[in-house]
């Protein structure tokens, strides 16, 4: 361990591999970008990164090692030992924006990769810092683009034709220059396949959830978590068991069941059953919340003459309004994204909910980006609620623990 | 009206025993503060009396009314709570009428009853703010007046003051002291800090593990102790506790000093305070020792002052003494505050 | 007003628009309303048996052939419903086989509508450069793949292996038909023909080795063959029109222009296969029904099959003429009113034309006429029912993929087909 | 004074408590018990039954009616009935109808009567897919048209006993033995280990590291936080086809990518092709779950006492260090927990391998076998069969994570 | 070796300046305490001296040696966090080891230290447990002991016995009292318990805002407190302030009493600390007023009296007073005990 605590030995391994990475990302960028062919190179790798190393000890003005590298990588372009290969029949523009992406990329973040790195030998800590700086970079791009990738790739499939899509698969790029065109199969989607009805159904069905899930779980959950009662210890307990039965189970049954009362194929029936697939989980959540209300005010309201239905209606409910409002956000997200369900018991395209909708779409007559448009669509309300509302979302994530 | 007696009152909580039967009667407007260690009971017993905790066995009587099955809303008590328990979603306008909107007094009763009680608490300007704007020092004064607003029977007090700064905390205890004087109502009020207990208390009852050691005015308590644990428990610095023989009527210490100590016989503990304590040349005193630590205070000065086989004994004395650690000195017993106890810590006088 | 539920596996959003459009006719004509509802193929035997458990089955199904006993059976379709209509309708105006696979005891199961035949399509022009016979025979398939597979740029063959597609069945079907192979005979199961099923099996691994990896169905086979990386595929006709640069959401993508017929003019057909131990060969079709179900408001079902088969038929055929073949020939009046009217239909979705413009006369002669000499398991020997659900069972999909997929030896395949082709039974 | 014996019983304030605790829960209670436990026994009920999931429906008589030969001389009305069931008898079947006015029967076959217009016939037992054709001689004296219009829209009632398979005394172990037997089914429960511990450590170790680079303030941190919750929050039939898309070996980009990029030749089928469609639902896994460990291991970081590495600071402990001695140590009940919370819940994961394969290529889990047998092949029973391993597996799970559970993080 | 030096320190947080221009020299072996209100900027200060925080300008000097840039690992000091901050998953040796172990230091080395701080801060039996196990004072103990195994150049204490109870912290006060005796090394040391500096500290820097009010010993502080600032923050109950004039060396009241004030010209305000008051009768001393409030505890009590234009003065009298709420009195001040306030609150003496 300790031959690598040189910063003559650990600043080209670091180089190397940062160089790969980034070669890696630009190419993948800029295939994307112009839908034309850029693949990295492993020699140009190694040459350029172990320099780029080295030159970050001595060079410690981030943009001269950018110019350096440059100048060197849009050189070497040309040869069979490029960093990140153009395809032949690109122009200069193509080695230019390679090469200097690349330079950009690898320079600067080498410089603060190895920032605080004297020259040979190095101490553990500067060692290991630098080590940091480099994984967290790493991370940075490893998580961005595998985050933001499938949903680049949902919304511009979205936006494209079947040929399009077919003729050139690696071309992110939108043409915008077509305009509202470019919406046309969300156009279609509510004209012919009944997508604005779907979005109701989906939303008026979540919003009912979210209210009987609330009114249910409000009270069992300020009952688990503040009275006193024999069996109260167990029945908190048992909530996260119920949590643990997969819906898959309980669909069996449960569509026996609604077959043979007819509640299959209909809203009621839907209705009924999401909220039951989330009062655990509100209940979960909203009695850690009550928990962690003091009950002192709550005692304070019983002294000043409420009845216990009266506390919890004029001091733990106004109380637990962020609490409420991460609960039926969640629940609200949970029955918006339910799938397993409306798929098994809704057939009819009229009481299809946006997911099921979508379902129906996963048909290979259908082209794709009608398929990815209805995604978009159910995706988007969800996103800017998220967005939105993050600190809610957030802690009612944290809060539900979980239900997956 | 505000008499409050506590017949063999005893808690439990599954198999432990948390108040071993308690028998107090608390005289309308008296101010009686519970004190004790920390766990002995104190703010169980005073839940107890407010209702928000079941009496397991014995009566709460409050004006001669038997109020062990009341839920708290029925007792007609009012509680301040360490936390303040405010809402936090009310103005202090709305904290303080709280209670009578929820016993549906008329709109002006209300607000001329939280008027007149934010006069009172200096709270006129903030009774727009919410909870969340106001000093500790404040809020305090808007939990003690939204008690008032109700006209209690009597008031309760958990630990009100711990959570302010000492400056705030000597001057609230100030307010309260004023506020009894004004109300003349009951009032119990529990705390951990002995100046409070002493300065505040028409009577204090010293609790320890559930049981009632000792019920009396501050000054019975400083100055007769009913036995080792009050005796120790009151007063800071803590009383010195030595080793001791008494016979006919006059005691012995372990390093030769002694003197006369009546109605004492079969002591082996004396207790001395110390402020009780005089400081003159080694060999002159009852004990000899040398000084350990000074710990200078500014107005006093703390000695602790190794006095071999009887220990280490703390004496105050002036600010401005000269003594300094490895100084050897002769201690004095003031006669008439020495205190002796038997061997199961029984005050003997 | 009565409403009835319609079923159809046409999802595509053209064929639907269209037949919601003559759905909306009836409805003019007879006031019962209708509510069309696409089913994806793979999952109609799913959905309708979850339907009929429910108790809420649609009026009137649209289904292929392999339904049609297997439902009656189960007492999803309404066979009394569907022999008066036959009955209404005239029963000699059909195409005698097509009802022929619908009969039970009973009565027919279902009212037959059109049918097609199943096709290998080749790139004609590569096989002439290449100096090779049409792949009539395993053997000339064999020949071609040798050739011309050339991967990635080439696949010699893109075969069906996605073992949950009904189009794996199909080919799979077609193919042990070729070399004479059936798991029926008219005492029910009989086992496979060891010898013949391992040539059939053999040489479904030759086409699966010249086939892209992975899971394939028709979609992939379209997709490759469009953009001329396929020798040979099999498809239905329905890739007629597309194939002649028709329809925008498939668009042949061998050349830069979308919709010219290029690729139609290099391409030649062969309906009729043939093995190494069955040389007279055998075509595939396929017939749809119009089911009416046992919960149907039977009167307007009926009336909405009858109207769809006579006044509405040449709309129901004009959905995707290029492969929907008229079953029911004409009226009693006129014996051949419906298949004159089929031929001036126009095929294609984005550009429409008819079919005569886009291919040669005989190709189209060899297309058609297939439909008449074509078979399937068990018709012949009165077994169709039985071989219908060997069919869904999917079994011999799933272990001719593991056969590719190199778990056991063709021997042990075959025997193990046998085994549980018995338990069906 | 005191006696050392705890007062037997419960005050009257605690009763009101509890009357009031239980008046709380009971709604919840109730509808739990409705939608969970009753589901849940019914799974075991079911298992041991042969029960397809046609046989849902019990079997019932059906009639329909009509007026033949209407045009010639003697016409007669047709009842044909049939039992809707092929394996059930049905028994006690009684037909009544309307004879309309103006129509005359000329014979009461045996076991009907008449009643004015009303007829009523009885039949004792319909065998399984048995038929019964009824054939009344009627006079028409007026308009025989109308008559047959008459007939034919007024329906006759029928109704019948039958015995439905779920509700008789019927049991087997069929299901269970079949299940066992199957061939696939230990490679179903292999693909569900593989998928479920992979999917969890994967999930736990991928969140662990996105924790550890988003545990400190900068600017861009929510909206990265934000970024990274993506996959989770939204519906997952969204993301997983966005996944076939982009994965799709004809015209997806990833294969376009790798061809280009010269790392294969040939496109991969990605979610086609044993073993990787496994490796690739489990990736899927892993990248929809890792944002809810990124999540809770981030909150329970930034609930670490900052002294305590401060103290380290002081000690002069090294980054990689406070990880090794500090951060992973204190991190260990969280992950622990949610190492056991993941595993079951992707145990019990359905919808996204439902989604992304339909089950095959290897990737036939338990959860989505439950699905197959159940619907795909429509046998409800096996389906069940499947669901009571699942449930003795979970058993084995809850034991485990209450043991455990209960010491960490007190969840 | 321990000797710090802070120049011209300062500490910006944004555009919030915190600590404003601090220079101090603390000397090797010196025990200094910071006082102060809350958020005065003690830990801030403390935590720069540390390296735990960024020293926006100005030096910190270490030894000789400037610091100002080193991480906290290479400055050699030992810090004690008010939380105690011991990491909670490794036994008491693990936490007391876990410095050398990250230096590297060779296993036995490692335990020899470790049972040699065990040792003398009498931990040997709990050496096993983990934190959670140990009470608060042994928590307290054991942090300690983390910083002593490393051989530290200097001690730093933040808030160390703020989370310990009354009785608890005299005794921890006395265990720290000693520690300093016995290892006779630098210490820097933060509370606001008056009591704590007083008691411990060999020099004390109050800080107000930022800013040094006054270094100096205790006795300095409490018998020449720099400003009004110093003369009120130490010394509990607080000093007496009264409005005053002075003219040719002598003082007058506004209720007429007075007395000779050398020195003093320009003072507007007169300080007298509460034990230098003596209670005679109405009209004899500096100023008359009747008793408000008494506070009786034990050993002393406190008159609040209230002296008309002079405000309420705070007057220190023996417990045994009978001295009543109404009861009128005159205060005489002790003249050598006076202190004397310009209008900015600098003291003249
Ligand atoms: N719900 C409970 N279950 C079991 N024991 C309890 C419960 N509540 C309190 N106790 C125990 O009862 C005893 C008395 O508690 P109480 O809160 O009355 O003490 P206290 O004197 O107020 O202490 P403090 O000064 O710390 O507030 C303690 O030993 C405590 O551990
Ligand atoms: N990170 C920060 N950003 C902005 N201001 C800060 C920050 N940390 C501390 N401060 C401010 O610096 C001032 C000094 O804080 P410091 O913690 O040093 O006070 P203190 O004297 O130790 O108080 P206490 O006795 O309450 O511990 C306070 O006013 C505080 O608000
Ligand atoms: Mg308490
Ligand atoms: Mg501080």
């Amino acid at each position: 361990m300790k031959v690598f605590w040189n910063s003559f030995i650990t600043g080209p391994i670091l180089g190397v591999f940062w160089a790969l990475i980034v070669a890696t990302a630009v190419a993948v960028l800029l295939s994307f970008v112009t839908g034309a062919a850029f693949r990295p190179g492993l020699t140009g790798c190694l040459i350029l990164g172990a320099l780029a190393g080295l030159a970050a000890l001595e060079i410690r003005a981030g943009w001269m090692l950018v110019a350096g590298l440059s100048a060197l990588a849009v050189a070497l372009s040309y040869t069979g030992i490029s960093p990140i290969h153009v395809s032949g029949d690109a122009g200069p523009g193509a080695h230019l924006m390679a090469g200097i992406g690349f330079a950009l990329a690898l320079g600067w973040p080498m410089s603060v990769i190895l920032h605080g790195c004297p020259r040979g030998p190095l101490t553990r800590h500067e060692w290991e810092e630098a080590v940091i700086r480099f994984l967290t970079g790493f991370g940075y791009i490893f998580f961005t683009a595998a985050v933001a990738i499938p949903f680049y790739v949902m919304v511009m499939t979205s936006l494209k034709t079947q040929g399009e899509l077919i003729a050139n698969p690696l071309d992110f790029t939108i043409d915008l220059s077509r305009g509202w065109e470019l919406f046309r199969s969300y156009e279609e989607l509510f004209r012919n396949f009944n997508f604005g009805s779907y979005l109701w159904t989906s939303f008026y069905i979540s919003i009912l959830t979210v209210l009987i899930t609330l009114a249910f779980s409000i009270p069992g959950a300020y009952a688990v978590a503040r009275l006193r009662f024999k069996g109260q210890k167990a029945l908190s307990r048992s909530i996260l068991l119920i949590y643990m039965v997969p819906m898959i189970v309980l669909a069996l049954p449960i569509y026996i069941a609604f077959s043979m009362t007819g509640l299959r194929n209909s809203i009621a029936g839907i209705v009924m059953i999401y909220p039951v697939t989330t009062i655990p989980v509100a209940l979960y959540m909203l009695q850690g919340y009550f928990r962690g209300l003091p009950a002192e005010v709550e005692e304070a309201g019983l002294m000043d003459g409420l009845s216990r239905l009266q506390v919890i209606w004029k001091i733990t409910l106004p109380l637990s309004l962020p609490a409420l409002a991460s609960v039926s956000l969640y629940v609200f997200m949970i029955a918006w994204n339910e799938f397993l369900l409306a798929f098994m018991l809704l057939d009819d395209p009229s009481k299809f909910t946006l997911t099921r909708g979508i379902a129906s779409l996963n048909s290979s007559e259908i082209p794709r980006q009608h398929l990815m448009a209805g995604a978009v669509i159910a995706t988007v309300p969800v996103m800017a609620l998220f967005l939105g509302l993050e600190k809610f979302m957030t802690r009612g994530l944290t809060a539900g623990s979980v239900k997956g | 009206m505000g008499k409050i007696e506590l017949k063999a009152v005893e808690k439990w909580y599954g198999e432990a025993q948390v108040i071993k039967g308690v028998d107090l009667t608390i005289d309308d407007s008296e101010f009686v503060i519970f004190v004790g260690p920390s766990g002995c009971g104190k703010s169980t017993l005073l839940r107890m009396i407010a209702g928000l905790e079941e009496t397991s066995r014995g009566q709460v009587i409050i004006d001669g009314r038997d109020a062990t099955a009341e839920p708290p809303s029925k007792r007609g008590l009012a509680m301040v709570f360490q936390s303040y328990a405010l809402y936090p979603h009310m103005s202090v306008r709305d904290n303080m009428g709280f209670s009578l909107k929820t016993a549906g007094a008329p709109k002006a009763e209300q607000e001329e009853k939280v008027a007149e009680a934010a006069r009172a608490l200096r709270l006129e300007e903030y009774l727009d703010r919410r909870p969340k704007d106001l000093s500790g020092g404040q809020r305090q004064r808007v939990a003690i007046g939204r008690s008032i607003v109700r006209d209690p029977t009597a008031f309760l007090f958990d630990e009100p003051l711990s959570n302010l700064d000492a400056s705030l905390r000597v001057e609230m205890r100030y307010e309260i002291a004023k506020l009894h004087q004004a109300l003349n109502a009951t009032m119990i009020y529990v705390t951990h800090d002995q100046v409070e207990a002493m300065t505040l208390a028409d009577r204090i009852v010293v609790l320890s593990a559930g049981r009632i050691e000792q019920v009396g005015s501050p000054r019975e308590l400083y100055e007769h102790p009913a036995n080792l644990f009050v005796a120790q428990f009151i007063g800071s610095p803590k009383m010195n506790i030595l080793p001791c023989t008494v016979a006919e009527d006059a005691f012995s210490l372990p390093g030769g000093g002694g003197g006369p100590a009546t109605g004492a016989a079969g002591a082996t503990q004396l207790g001395i305070r110390p402020e009780a304590i005089a400081i003159g040349a080694t060999g002159g005193g009852h004990v000899d020792g040398t000084v350990d630590v000074t710990e200078y205070l500014g107005a006093d000065a703390y000695l602790i002052v190794d006095c071999g086989a009887s220990g280490k004994l703390t004496v105050r004395t002036d600010g401005e003494t000269s003594l300094r650690p490895g100084d050897p000195i002769g201690l004095t017993f003031e006669d008439r505050k020495l205190h002796f106890f038997d061997a199961d810590g029984i005050a003997l006088r | 007003q009565d409403t009835i539920r319609f079923w159809t596996t046409e999802e595509q959003p053209e064929r639907l628009a269209l037949q919601e459009a003559m759905a909306a006719e009836f409805t003019e004509a007879s006031g019962i309303s209708v509510e069309v509802i696409p089913v994806t193929e793979s999952d109609l035997g799913t959905r309708a048996t979850a339907a009929f458990a429910a108790g809420d089955l649609p009026d009137v199904i649209y289904h292929p052939l392999q339904y049609a006993l297997p439902w009656a059976e189960a007492g999803i379709l309404d066979i009394d419903a569907a022999t008066d209509v036959i009955e209404e309708l005239g029963a000699e105006t059909f195409a005698p086989g097509a009802l022929n696979m619908a009969s039970t005891e009973d009565g027919f199961a279902s009212v037959p509508v059109d049918g097609w035949t199943q096709m290998i399509v080749y790139r004609a022009d590569l096989f002439e450069e290449n100096g090779l016979e049409p792949p009539t025979t395993y053997a000339n398939v064999l020949a071609a793949i040798e050739a011309l597979h050339n991967p990635p740029e080439m696949f010699g063959f893109v075969a069906a292996t996605k073992v949950d597609e009904n189009f794996m069945s199909q080919v799979l079907e077609h193919v042990f038909l070729a070399n004479g192979v059936s798991p029926v005979g008219p005492d029910g199961v009989q086992p496979l023909d060891e010898a013949a099923t391992t040539e059939v099996l053999e040489f479904y691994a030759a086409i699966v080795e010249a086939s892209p990896d992975g899971e394939l169905f028709w979609q992939q086979s379209r997709e490759l063959y469009f953009a001329g990386r396929a020798a040979m595929i099999i498809w239905s006709p329905f890739i007629l029109d597309e194939l002649a640069g028709l329809r925008d959401s498939a668009p042949p993508t061998i050349t830069d222009d979308p919709t010219s017929g290029e690729l139609a003019s290099r391409t030649g057909i062969v309906t009729n296969f043939a093995g190494p131990s069955n040389p007279d060969g055998a075509a595939w079709a396929d017939i749809r029904y119009f089911g009416i179900t046992a919960d149907a408001n039977t009167d307007a079902a009926m009336a909405f099959v009858e109207y769809s088969m006579a006044e509405g038929y040449t709309q129901t055929l004009a959905i995707a003429p290029e492969g929907k073949f008229p079953i029911r020939r004409g009226t009693a009046d006129n014996p051949t009113a419906f298949t004159d009217a089929w031929a001036q239909l126009d095929v294609g979705v984005d550009r429409r034309a008819p079919l005569g413009d886009l291919y040669a006369q005989e190709m189209i002669d060899e297309i058609v006429g297939g439909l008449d000499v074509a078979q399937r398991w068990g018709v012949a020997e009165g077994q169709l029912a039985l071989a219908s659900r060997i069919v869904n069972s999917q079994v011999i999909n799933r272990l001719v993929r593991e056969y590719m997929d190199g778990v056991r030896d063709a021997a042990a395949t075959v025997a193990l087909m046998n085994e549980e082709l018995a338990r069906i039974e | 004074m005191t006696t050392a014996i705890p007062p037997k019983g419960t005050g009257p304030l605690a009763r009101r408590e509890a009357r009031l605790a239980w008046g709380l829960l009971f709604p919840t209670l109730a509808s739990v018990m409705l939608v969970v436990i009753l589901p849940l026994l019914a799974i075991f009920w079911i298992s041991f039954k042969p029960v397809d999931l046609a046989d849902l429906r019990a079997a019932a008589p059906m009639v329909r009616e009509d007026l033949r030969d209407a045009d010639e001389a003697a016409p007669y009305i047709r009842y044909r009935i049939r039992n809707s069931s092929q394996t059930d008898p049905i028994s006690d079947i009684v037909l009544s109808d309307t004879i309309p006015e103006g129509v005359e029967l000329l014979e009461v076959p045996e076991g009907c009567v008449l009643e004015a217009q009303a007829l009523t016939c009885r039949f004792d037992l319909l065998d399984p897919g048995g038929r019964l054709t009824l054939e009344l001689p009627v006079a028409v004296p007026g308009d025989i048209e109308a008559a047959e219009i008459a007939i034919e829209t007024d329906q006759p009632a029928i109704s019948g006993a039958a015995e439905n398979v779920l509700t008789s005394g019927e049991f087997t172990l069929e299901n269970f033995a079949e299940l066992f037997d199957a061939r696939e089914f230990w490679t179903v429960i292999g693909a569900t280990l593989f998928y479920t511990v992979f999917g969890t450590f994967g999930a736990l170790i991928v969140g662990l590291f996105a924790a550890l680079l988003l545990n400190k303030e900068f600017r861009g941190q929510g909206v990265l936080r934000g970024l990274y919750l993506f996959p989770y929050v939204a519906p997952v039939i969204a993301v997983a086809f966005s996944w076939i898309i982009l994965f799709d070996p004809f015209s997806g980009s990833v294969n376009a990518l790798l061809i280009q990029m010269g790392v294969t030749d040939d496109a991969i089928n990605f979610f086609g092709e044993r073993p990787l469609a496994l490796v690739m639902v489990t990736v899927f896994e892993i990248w929809r779950y890792f944002p809810l460990s990124f999540l809770f291991i981030l909150a329970r970081m930034q609930s670490i006492d900052t002294d305590m590495y401060e103290a380290a600071d002081v000690d002069g402990a090294s980054p990689f260090q406070k990880f090794r001695y500090l951060s992973l140590p204190m991190l260990m009940g969280i992950l622990s927990v949610l190492f056991l919370l993941r595993f079951i819940w992707t145990f019990n994961k359905f919808d996204d391998i439902f989604l992304l394969t339909g089950g095959n290529a290897g990737t036939r889990t338990l959860t989505v076998n439950v699905y197959e047998q159940a619907f795909a092949l429509s046998n409800i029973g096996a389906g069940a069969a499947v669901a009571v391993v699942i449930l003795i597996c979970l058993l084995c799970f809850s034991w485990f994570f209450f043991r455990f559970m209960s010491k960490e993080e007190g969840l």
